[in-house]
């Protein structure tokens, strides 16, 4: 199994949460990050000083699939997530050792 | 002082004035709680900007205007006091100083314009809004309070002194006018991105439920102080200011039950505000089981009324006409039916045998507010959109009004505090910015400047 | 204005009358503040919904059960004015309208109620709760306050006018009374999941600290608006509850340092409570140095009282008893040893020759309206828990009561916003609710409506 | 009552002690917004503190050194009322009982010590403070109001009955004092790591936002209530705070936006704050336009001089010196200009031809009393600093002041709840703490105590 | 070694910490994070209009373990985590190349 | 490709930006988490109630590195993370099957 990892834009997790459901993945779990990258921060002004905020908002969703899924949730992923422009995020995949359902113990990919 | 005046109506105006101003930064919490946490302060700035503006309006030319002896035919007042000349220390409105009427007066004068800013939420241009509010008051809310407020026996404004509207507090002149000035200013903005789509749920209904308080709290000002006296006119309608918010409360919660089977807080909240709207203009000539009935009415049409803007797809973010033209004209078309004729004014509504005459003068007197201010307020957004245009740009929209109009987030409660920013520039580094009058020092600048040439093309909308 | 009637005293009472009534949502926030997130939206509403209750029936009958006419043996009063019936506009009360003292006493019996709801924070169901204010003022408030607020020549109430217990603004009718109330109500309901185990600290201490800044200026309107003239008394009592929260603070805080080795936000927000609550009953008739002594004891002492319900085990959530109880009792006593004879009053207590006459009047005052309150609060409680239940499930109380009886969250900080929600159905979409008066286009329906059929056969509580 | 009274003046009077007294929670949420979130508490608390120690001081001998009958040389009170005793119930000041006169003030001397905090924001132990608390009134403040507020038929105060500075409702006691005091006292501790380094911004803007609105509303107890009298004076120093208030908010926008490019909400909040100050000592004497003139120009000079610490090199956290030192002055002498003769006040500014007397007259008020209390603020910070401590470990600055020196965290929304902390020890459990007098059953202690002995050498100071 | 992660019920923390102590594992690392499963969201109110809020508050625990304790601490987990109801979540273990103490710069197994 | 994680004091982040950037890495993203270790946590008293607080506030930063750097990309993380007190976190470092950067579509190396 894979865990595919993206960190996107905020206002993209709908559009991202939709795709993957039509795809059939059927749960993710969400975390609000920041990140820094190249498409800079933004400038505050507090009482004569301005500042720099260079860590913009994003969302990570992580999915568990399994091996054979996985190219495929990567390209919707991508897809879902892009804007075009800059600071649309990243994708990544990571090998998984084992999964389990904590509800009910199962394991590997009937876990997911 | 001169005679006829009285220390404890003057106590009772100043203070009422006191609190009529808190009303406007309450309103600030009640519409920025209610918002995305993304476009917060721009929601609470938008009422504060109407203290600065009106405020400073209001002794130029704004008290004269409404308040000076009527130029002709009830429809505006003369220029006598421009700039508040020819008001003495001492002179007196009534039994207290001309001083704490036009203090009192002029906080309806700020509130007013800060109500319609809820109707275009998240989207207005931080100084398109500026002028507005200042156009607004002039053209509008001025000539608008002549009318309503104005009353000189039978010479002031032609609303109150010709056709014998009865306004107490403001129902016509504040609620509907501005109720109806916010569906003109959503029309002419437009909906916003996601409307009908994406929740926009509020940000912080504590923020909300605070804004409540301290409008219910200021409103005894409002309602109470329109008596322009500490007296028993005051006392009725001060309990029927508190009776007909109570039952607005219950009126609205109780639609929601039945309706969308939960009663929120923000359900309370807004039927809290209903009733006190719907009450403003008959605190002062109904019953305490009028107030009630009134109240209890109001509550429920208008937790209904708010669901128009979805079956009529006009994007009233934050129901400024649900509540506030529709509770206005509710409280001002049921003084028809309920004035008892014993309170503060001597006209009979129907229920008191006072036949049909005053629910018609009051029903016109809606109408004729709501069409001057639908049909001058949508001119000037108009003409604002058409120059220097209203609405801001999808972008900044998508990514929060705060941050592109004023440079600032609402809230920093990230543990990492000082690490997720840092310092661009501290003013002594912006020693080069234009009509910076710095000493020689520039060059101990010591903030770290990011570099902000490479790539930087693009800005991250999020 | 008939004679005797004084402006200056209105203008006091009046805005006195709207201080009182911005306690409660102030008490809201004290409150709010103090719970875990997820019943921060509940604890708000008990406080604004006693508004809405109180203030509906206070019209209706409560005014006449409390200040109508003695009905005999000072129990309560007659039914004279039911609806408000019989009180024209310049009836006067002392120097004031009746309607303003009317208005000033309704602000009462609402914050008496929304001062149990801390007793039984996180827990309670809404509709059982808004019923058990509704029967509790009836049985339990309107009566106690005739027993001691209602003076009418020796034939008042019993526990003013026979007895002659001295109670200037409530330490006995408010929060002697709430807080036995709040402690029967949480014995009745029982502990909350995870009491004593879980810390439950309060989610916002900035918004309990607006809590108690609200509380203690609205508490000047409480205690100096008993005066009900602007006087030298209201002077003298505005003086005492001064000095008596401020040393109050300082007598929980140096408890609390000395116990637990820090000064805490939460303490000084505290031990002001509790010194406003025991300068209660006392403000009207303790000298300046009195008012520091009571305060002094009634911080330190109530910053202990806290504790009993760990070691007694019952889970007042937000320490009503140990506040309310305690320091309405303390207050209430010690007028029997600091009253100077000069203030409000003339009875002297202990320390000023009065021997202990004034002292046991005192004490029996306190005893009555603690049983009297914890009896019938106790037997309103199981009647409803009996019936239609008064305490949540426990699903409910671990997810968040917020949620499951108001279906809202407090908070939405995330800048995620829209995305973690969507639109299920808005209103023109749910058309055919029962009871909706929609007209025919219902088939816009805009809203997306998420697929809830598929394997929802249980909730995540979380 | 005796003949003089008025009740209309006492209800004025008394309810605007209740305003000016929510001026500094108003403060403390003002300044507690403008902290990083790991300070909140803290910065709360200095103000709240101020309230506790100030008011029992004011009792037992502040109110006499301040209003006592002049001792000599307009220097200092006499110890008359000492402890309050020879006040009756009865007497009056002006038409007002002197309780009434001595609430009013009294807040005055609560709001002037926690206005200094800002300066020393983050860094300060709690109990140092405290003692500065009550060393500074005790040394600055009381002589200084009585300077300026005891004015006794040319026997009070030297600058107000010797000198004839117009000082009409604290620009010199109040904000220069404070604020000079406070750059005192940021020099005595020096700057917080980080310093022109890292942002520290706000962590909550609608708790600044708050914070203003209430103190603005508050101002109207402060200002026109100095009238002592609900009269002609009085309404005119409320119109001209209003408009001052409004102007200067308009003034320190347009600075920031033409030197940084954003109209922010702490701009807007600032600038009313110094608009505020800057009329305190003139709105008794000068016309509603140079109300707004005065506002204007401190609104902006006030937004440029808050940089002034950058370029110089203090770390004045909050800016109490560019507000309140610089806004106060900027009041102070401008009444030498625009003084009408006409207001409360008979002497004329420059621009209405009473030459320079008056102008020179503010000057020196303005340099006296900030001299004095920078000097007195410098020496008790020094020896407060050299004995205790004043600042508090870089570690406790790093962490959090909150935690260190409060035990306790500001909010706490995480859904998590309850599992993030659990029960160290209950009360019941501490019951071998020194000076608890538990009763027996300390065993039943319930709550989980952690294992803190293994390896806990260093705390984590993040 | 192996990096174990478990997303599981806020209520469930206090029980999961508990029991991983138990076991002898010093360290983890808590995130807030919310999820999207089986067990759907619950339906929110705003004037006059509902919102389905489909993402379920969860935390999601990270423990570097080594990999002979791997099994076990997943063991651990699924059973302290439990709660039998839908939305219990999922433990997934990836592996670790290498693990380093900050403070030290212990490397690999030490460094835990 | 490696996926390297640290967790470190949240006042320790801007150090490790600017070391990072120093190096060449042009992004990250960060969370922010709470820890439970050997550095324990502090006491809060509420009401005359004393509760412990051990999860301690750190933040959470990724970076996705090649091959070739992880080693040296570690130890600037280390080092520019270490207060030498304890409390001061882990790094550890993960393999990763893939990377995509989301707005154009690259793939592998190119995509960081
Ligand atoms: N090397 C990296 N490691 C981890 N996260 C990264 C890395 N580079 C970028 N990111 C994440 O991707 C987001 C977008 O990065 P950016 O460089 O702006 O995107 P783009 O791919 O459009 O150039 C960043 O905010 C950050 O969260
Ligand atoms: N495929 C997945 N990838 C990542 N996280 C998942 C996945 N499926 C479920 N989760 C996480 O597990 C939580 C519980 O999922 P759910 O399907 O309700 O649990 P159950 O295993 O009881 O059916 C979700 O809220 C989500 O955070
Ligand atoms: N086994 C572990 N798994 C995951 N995270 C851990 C582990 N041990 C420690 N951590 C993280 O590292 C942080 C610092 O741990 P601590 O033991 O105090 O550090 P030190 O390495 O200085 O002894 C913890 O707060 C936690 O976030």
């Amino acid at each position: 199994m894979k865990l595919i990892t993206a960190v996107v834009k905020p206002h993209q997790l709908e559009s991202v949460k939709d795709a993957l459901q039509a795809f059939g993945v059927q749960g993710l779990t969400v975390t609000e990050a920041s990140g820094y990258g190249r498409q800079r921060g933004h400038t505050e002004v507090y009482r004569g000083a301005e500042y720099t905020v260079d860590l913009v908002p994003k969302v990570r969703i992580e999915v568990l699939v399994e091996d054979a899924d996985a190219e495929e949730v990567i390209e919707v992923l991508v897809k879902s997530a892009r804007t075009g422009r800059i600071g649309d995020g990243k994708v990544w995949s990571v090998p998984v050792d084992t999964v389990v359902r904590v509800r009910t113990g199962e394991r590997g990919p009937d876990a997911l | 002082m001169p005679d006829g005046f009285s220390a404890g109506d003057t106590a009772f105006v100043l203070i009422s004035a006191a609190l009529v101003m808190l009303m406007t930064p309450g309103l600030a919490f009640f519409y920025g709680g209610m918002v995305r946490v993304k476009s917060t302060l721009n929601m609470l700035v938008m009422s504060f900007i109407a203290l600065a503006i009106v405020s400073v309006l209001w002794v130029l030319y704004g008290y004269t205007l409404s308040f000076g002896k009527d130029a002709g035919a009830g429809l505006i007042g003369n220029l006598d006091h421009l700039g508040m000349r020819g008001i003495g220390l001492n002179d007196l409105n009534g039994s207290i100083p001309v001083t704490a009427f036009a203090a009192f007066q002029l906080m309806f004068a700020v509130i007013t314009p800060a109500l319609i800013s809820g109707a275009i939420a998240d989207r207005a241009k931080f100084t398109a809004w500026s002028l507005f509010v200042a156009l607004w008051v002039t053209v509008v809310y001025f000539p608008v309070a002549h009318w309503v407020f104005f009353s000189d026996n039978g010479h002031g404004g032609w609303l109150v002194d010709h056709l014998g509207v009865i306004d107490f507090a403001g129902g016509t002149a504040v609620h509907i006018n501005a109720g109806v000035a916010g569906l003109a200013l959503c029309l002419v903005l437009g909906k916003r991105v996601g409307f009908k789509k994406d929740p926009m749920r509020p940000h912080s209904l504590p923020l909300v439920m605070l804004g409540s308080g301290l409008l219910w709290f200021g409103w005894f000002g409002f309602n109470a102080g329109s008596a322009l006296a500490a007296n028993g006119v005051a006392g009725m309608a001060f309990m029927n200011t508190q009776v007909a918010t109570a039952a607005a409360m219950l009126g609205w919660l109780a639609y929601e039950k039945l309706r969308h089977g939960a009663f929120t807080s923000l359900g309370a909240a807004s039927g809290a505000v209903a009733g006190l709207v719907a009450i403003t203009p008959a605190c002062g000539s109904v019953s305490m089981l009028g107030a009630i009935a009134i109240g209890l009415i109001a509550g429920a049409v208008c937790a209904a009324a708010i669901s128009l803007k979805y079956r009529l797809g006009f994007d009233d973010s934050l129901d400024v006409v649900g509540v506030h033209a529709v509770g206005g004209a509710i409280g001002s078309v049921l003084i028809g039916l309920f004035a008892t004729g014993h309170v503060g004014q001597t006209a009979k509504g129907l229920f008191y045998g006072g036949g049909f005459s005053q629910l018609g003068k009051q029903a016109i007197g809606v109408a004729v507010v709501a069409v001057y201010s639908f049909v001058l307020s949508w001119l000037l957004g108009q003409a604002i959109q058409k120059t220097i245009g209203f609405r801001v740009a999808e972008e900044v929209e998508l990514a929060g009004i705060d941050q592109a109009e004023h440079a600032e987030t609402a809230y920093d409660f990230s543990a990492v505090g000082a690490s997720l920013a840092r310092a661009l520039s501290t003013p002594a580094a912006a020693g080069t910015a234009p009509g910076a009058a710095t000493g020689g020092s520039a060059g101990t600048a010591p903030g770290k400047v990011t570099d902000k040439s490479s790539e930087k093309t693009e800005v991250d909308a999020r």
